[in-house]
């Protein structure tokens, strides 16, 4: 409870900035606050959101992992791949998905712990190699015809979109982990001094490998989600993902040197992402001008809450 | 010459240091004693420019001045050498020595011989054996000291504000140190020096200024003062009795060490431990003690020879398997090895011994923080709560949390790499008896320590290492320092 | 075996396609190569220049390096890729450009004009609309000829058409979930003043399908791209797509090839080979559906 | 001198893995060892080379740069604007695209050491910011028309390729800096020790600024080199030139963490990249086998490298 408030006041910056961006779009577009546009947001933000969660476990152990846009592309191929309906029972095409993605983070993880590899080319190597099987997997084309038990997965429950609820289940899921797990200490520790974390008989190679394997496996998920969300595994889908996901969680304060990071910060970033994608088509703003004020706003988020808590 | 005008430091509403005023004068030592935590190296943070005050201010030859960066004080001419050690890794110890100020031929361009030469002559200075042209990450703990010793001589200051330099130094290199500082007096260098190593003070300082809770008790002439004297205005009370009675060992033998070779570092290394014994490894920097205690809590592994506890071979890989077979450790390099700087101090000293406050793989936090409070209260860490980052602790403070972290896990041989550097008088007393009571209660203990008069008081027994070899092992109730010196020397 | 060693008297075609991983250009690779299979003592090496121009200038100069007997570039950009194409003239090799014209024409040019699907795409939104009502543009990679060429199609017939309004116009960088988001802000944004969305290409067009669908919306916007990909084929078949604009992937790379082997054996080839878009809808569907 | 040699046998491993795929093109391949293909090899590394040894040096302060794709484009459309014929002499475009990447940098590094903003965000930022403004000041299209004066610049001298000329002499100049000068040795301190250099009265702040300000003049000449090479000003250029460029320097060595790397590493990484380009292409290696290959040659190569350096 205390890290929790602790940790909202801490990124009080960043909350500051998310609301002024809301409150600025409440009033310039009738639409920003409706119940029928939040849930918009809500949707837009969940495959991010789950790919944030993700890559947070990776980050705060002081790796990164740049293969997530091609591992989605990648898991949502292979869960397309077994989806055609009437073929097998739903829960094989997601299960495949899933593991899929796991088994790229395992081997991500792999490479780093057992083979030395630095953390950037290991995860740029799979990359390539992931966007690669997808196409190979899928000839280069769109693998479509998805049974509608899938699709279903992108469909709304009691008026909240299925993937919302994923990306809530998950982003609790983390948080409640990190907090009170002993693995996610050892995450903490590893990210905040390996040497020290192994000295103190913390075992350093299979918790990175679990924080690989767990974002992988997430990564998988979010595939599913988003093959679901556009019935068709797209070998050439979640470019530069990765991007936005580790900005989210950086954005949410995170250090890329590892050891410090909240899940609830990562909600934030992926929040504030989030807000201004939607809220710049709201406002209509043109595509070039687009870019520029989002470099802009995340910049400056950033540059706030820096300065607020150092104060 | 230099004179602290009222200074304050605050950190998070916090005050460390209360306005305190001192003077230094120059071809003066000035020793700036205090417990662990009484704000010393804030001070002299703040005098060297990497803090601003908070209020008061400094005065530099008669003129107020407000320091924006080290690199202000450095060229107004105030050096500093760091508690904490600053190596940078991956260059060489030449550049890491004149790092700031490398000589240049032109356009900036960097004159190597002459870079060299001044690092050599530096290190000539402090007697060290170190080739300039090494890595820094190639150097020991010790070595890295002595270097960055050198690199506050080679400023050429008029102020050297140093910040307990000979921590991890032993007795040889400690003798060139003050060498070296009367030179520096000869010159009219006023010198800042803090320590807790009770008898430099008496050899080398002129002045002796004394804080408490970040407030200035007293300032006096070191002429004026006696070691017991001294000893109640840091501690606020008598200490009597630092070397608690040794308690007599069992005849059970708990650890074996037969034959452990790992070349270059040492060779044919043969010792054992009883419960309830202490056992000191002595020996000069870079005979190979720490490399030996590293073999036994498997942070690197010998290459050949056998470590038997309990009569039983085991075979210890890392850390973990040590740690699981009851070996503990607390390393010499606090900051390498030892901190997670970010987490909080409590969550520190419960990292090894998680397991013991959990359900199943899930954290018990309400037996977490009690442990951790409890840890903190019997080893009087000061830190605002369990939650401060440890690396926001003092370094003696930092130390204790980790010597807490190592006994939490009830180890039955406790391996002390240098546990007593950067920690007060108090609180070496305490962990003094601390090491007799482990002893007491059947632990074995290896002790690594360059403070001979430590060693001789608290170990049973001595193994004096030359060069990675035993030279000999001594019962040190029969000894003393010349004895173990003369075999830890070179031949 | 050498990779380009060739047999005497085989022919040896460099075949450099602008990015692999997009369907239509994919589908238009596989034609060629699959029709250059079909002909004997030919052999045709591809490679995929990702988007990139100065990674397809390179391949041309690794071609050039090889001396091929002909190459068959699918260029990146109308602009950026015509020093790749100087330098394929001046080495004196027989050029066939297909489906992307550049500054400098090659030997021979074998495709379709991205302006007219552009023009085609909203001539039908004009048909079906009479020229009346608001209509949302979702574009490809801004800069690239094809979003370029087809968003000046489209404003062509804008002009031409004052009632017809262009609501509001926005990249999805030719990706599918990029226009179904897009769309769903849309409908907040504009609800009840758009009936038609033209989409750069299918994928576009069946992100913006779905967000419809999602929203209860699809029968009061018509939609349609440019492509005729698989999938939207059949969305037309199954009568969610209104319509897409086909372009005659199997046509060109069979023209090119041609091309390129009248070429290399130096016989007379034609400047320019049209193969123009068609309007596909459910009324013409059967004859596109094999 | 001996810093060179040890470092040569430092990435001996490399080196092997380079000389071993460049055997295996030779054997498999009529051309790969032509001079006409060498030359190919060269031009064709040489943007990616330049903009290599521009992000070495930001790495080595153990930051980062995100934008080089983008400032790319935004130099080279710069450039363009002010190359069309008869205009201006041919400096001034020249000099256009070499600021514009210098402004960039500098601001990079303004928001990095004044602003206290991480360089992951500050690079991001302008990653999609430059982009933006590539694509309004060319107001979307390509900007062409240059002058055959700019776009000699992509001609050859003596029979060797102006940019290669460029990126060989950019390459030594940074070797013998880094190396030599004082500034190049505070690099180092900075990205080894940030707080040890700053207690060394190193200005900490200046030397970051000059490393990400010479990046971007760098990266604002690979833009130019571009732009002359295919005679546009072209806003969407450059997509994920950084990933090419980072993945260089890290195969070369440098330690993403800072302090760590060397000039001669990063020309091995940007030979070995080009080697495999090159080298796939005239396999004529299907281009989804291509992605999948490239990956495992790229972590292999680092994973031998660290393992012989290791030993
Ligand atoms: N960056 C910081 N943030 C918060 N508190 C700090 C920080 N640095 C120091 N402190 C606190 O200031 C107090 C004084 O620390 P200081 O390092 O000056 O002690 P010291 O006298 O040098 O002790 P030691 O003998 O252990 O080195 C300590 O309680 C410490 O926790
Ligand atoms: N990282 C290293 N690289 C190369 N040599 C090393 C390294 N660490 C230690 N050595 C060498 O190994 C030998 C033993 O070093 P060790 O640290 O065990 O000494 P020590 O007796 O503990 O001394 P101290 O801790 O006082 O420096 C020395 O000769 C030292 O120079
Ligand atoms: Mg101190
Ligand atoms: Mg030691």
């Amino acid at each position: 409870m205390l890290a929790l408030d602790r940790n909202l006041l801490h990124r009080f910056g960043l909350l500051l900035v998310i609301l002024g961006v809301g409150l600025a779009l409440s009033v310039a577009t009738d639409t920003f606050l409706s119940v029928a546009n939040l849930t918009n947001v809500a949707r837009q933000i969940s495959i991010n959101g789950i790919l944030a969660v993700g890559v947070t476990f990776v980050l705060l152990t002081a790796g990164v992992d740049l293969s997530l846009g091609s591992v989605v592309a990648l898991s949502g191929v292979a869960c397309a791949t077994f989806a055609h309906p009437g073929e097998h029972p739903v829960i094989i095409p997601i299960a495949v998905g899933l593991l899929t993605g796991a088994a790229c983070g395992l081997v991500n993880g792999a490479l780093v712990t057992r083979g030395g590899v630095a953390p950037f080319i290991v995860t740029l190597g799979m990359m390539t190699i992931a966007r690669g099987l997808a196409l190979i997997v899928s000839g280069g084309r769109p693998v479509a015809n998805m049974s509608n038990e899938l699709t279903a997965f992108a469909d709304d429950l009691f008026g909240v979109p299925i993937p919302v609820l994923c990306f809530a289940a998950v982003a609790f899921a983390a948080w409640f982990f990190l907090r009170n797990f002993r693995l996610g200490r050892h995450i903490y520790a590893v990210g905040g001094n390996e040497n020290a974390a192994r000295a103190a008989g913390v075992p350093v190679e299979r918790v990175k490998l679990f924080a690989y394997a767990l974002c992988g496996l997430l990564t998988g998920l979010a595939g599913v989600v988003l093959a679901a969300r556009i019935t068709t595994g797209q070998p050439n889908a979640g470019q530069a993902y990765e991007l936005d996901a580790i900005a989210a969680v950086v954005i949410g304060g995170t250090s890329l040197a590892g050891g410090v990071g909240t899940i609830t910060g990562t909600l934030l970033g992926v929040l504030l992402i989030g807000v201004i994608n939607n809220g710049l088509d709201l406002m209509g703003v043109s595509s070039y001008y687009q870019a520029v004020i989002k470099g802009v706003i995340i910049v400056g988020a950033v540059w706030l809450d820096r300065r607020q808590s150092r104060s | 010459m230099l004179r602290a005008l009222e200074l304050r430091k605050d950190f998070g509403g916090l005050t460390v240091l209360h306005p305190t005023s001192v003077e230094f004068r120059p071809g003066e030592v000035h020793a700036l004693m205090g417990e662990n935590g009484a704000g010393k190296s804030t001070l002299m943070k703040v005098l060297a420019g990497l803090y601003r005050p908070d209020g008061g201010h400094v005065e530099w030859r008669g003129n107020k001045v407000a320091f924006g960066s080290p690199h202000d004080a450095l060229v107004a001419g105030i050096a500093m050498i760091h508690q904490e050690l600053m190596p940078i890794p991956d260059l060489t110890v030449a550049e890491n020595i004149t790092l700031g100020h490398e000589p240049c031929v032109s356009l900036g361009r960097i004159d190597r011989a002459a870079q060299l030469r001044l690092a050599d002559k530096l290190l000539l200075e402090l007697e060290a054996d170190i080739a300039p042209d090494r890595l820094m990450r190639t150097l020991t703990v010790a070595q890295t000291q002595v270097v960055e010793i050198a690199k506050a001589l080679g400023r050429q200051a008029d102020v050297i504000l140093m910040d307990e330099p000979t921590a991890a130094l032993s007795d040889h290199e400690v003798a060139a140190l003050f060498r070296a500082i009367a030179r520096l007096k000869a010159r009219g260098v006023a010198v800042v020096y803090t320590t807790h190593k009770m008898e430099e003070v008496f050899k080398l300082a002129d002045r002796v200024s004394v804080l408490r809770d970040g407030r200035l008790v007293g300032s006096a002439p070191a002429a004026e003062l006696s070691p017991a004297k001294l000893i109640t205005m840091m501690v606020g009370r008598d200490l009597s009795d630092v070397y608690p009675a040794r308690p007599k060992p069992s005849a059970d033998i708990l650890l074996e060490v037969d034959g452990l070779t790992r070349e270059p570092a040492y060779r044919e290394i043969s010792f054992r431990i009883h419960r309830g014994e202490v056992v000191a490894l002595a020996g000069l920097m870079g005979a190979g003690r720490t490399e030996i205690a590293s073999a036994i809590y498997g942070l690197q592994p010998a290459a050949s020879g056998q470590i038997r506890l309990r009569g039983q071979p085991i075979s210890v890989r890392s850390p973990r398997d040590a740690l699981a077979a009851g070996i503990g450790m607390v390393t010499e390099d606090r900051k390498g090895l030892g901190l997670i700087p970010a987490l909080g101090v409590g969550q520190n000293i419960t990292l090894t011994a998680l397991r013991e406050f959990c359900y199943g793989p899930m954290l018990n936090h309400t037996a977490e923080v009690a442990a951790q409070q409890a840890q903190m209260a019997g080893f009087s860490i000061k830190a605002s709560s369990p939650a401060q980052p440890i690396g926001q602790l003092s370094g003696g403070n930092q130390q204790k949390a980790l010597l807490s972290r190592c006994l939490l896990t009830g180890p039955e041989l406790i391996i002390l790499d240098e546990p007593t550097r950067g920690i007060d008088i108090g609180a070496k007393a305490e962990i003094y008896a601390l090491i007799q009571r482990l002893a007491h209660a059947g632990k074995a203990i290896l002790l690594i320590s360059s403070e001979l008069p430590e060693v001789l008081a608290l170990a049973h027994r001595i193994v004096v290492l030359r060069r990675g070899s035993v030279a000999a092992t001594l019962d040190a109730t029969q000894t003393d320092q010349e004895t173990v010196l003369r075999h830890a020397m070179p031949l | 075996k050498k990779a380009e060693t060739r047999k005497e008297g085989e022919i040896l075609i460099g075949f450099s396609s602008r990015d692999l991983s997009a369907e239509y250009t994919a589908k238009l690779s596989e034609a060629i190569v699959d029709y250059a299979k079909t002909k004997p003592g030919v052999k045709l090496v591809m490679v995929d220049a990702q988007s990139d121009v100065q990674k397809q200038f390179s391949q041309v100069e690794n071609f050039i390096a090889q001396k091929v007997d002909a190459i068959i570039l699918n260029p990146c950009e109308l602009e950026a890729s015509t020093p790749a194409v100087d330098r394929i003239k001046a080495a004196g090799i027989p050029l066939v450009l297909v489906n992307q014209v550049t500054k400098s024409a090659g030997d021979s040019y074998i495709g379709s004009n991205d302006f007219d699907a552009g023009r085609i795409a909203v001539e039908a939104i004009a048909k079906k609309l009479n020229g009346q009502g608001g209509v949302l543009m979702l574009h490809g990679i801004m800069g690239t000829s094809a979003q370029l060429q087809r968003e000046a199609g489209a404003r062509e017939v804008f002009a031409k058409y004052p009632g017809l309004r262009l609501v509001d116009h926005q990249t999805a960088s030719w990706d599918r979930a990029k226009a179904m988001a897009l769309t769903e802000n849309w409908i907040q944004a504009h609800k009840g003043k758009f009936s038609a969305i033209f989409a750069h290409n299918d994928e576009m067009a069946m992100g913006a399908l779905l967000a419809l669908e999602r929203a209860g919306m699809k029968k009061d916007v018509y939609v349609i791209g440019i492509d005729a990909i698989a999938q939207a084929l059949t969305a037309v078949k199954e009568g969610r797509l209104d319509a897409t604009v086909f372009q005659d992937a199997v046509g060109q790379g069979k023209g090119s090839v041609d091309a390129a082997l009248l070429l290399a054996r130096k016989q007379p080839c034609p400047k320019e080979t049209m193969i123009p878009f068609q309007l596909i809808s459910r009324e013409n569907l059967s004859q596109f559906l094999k």
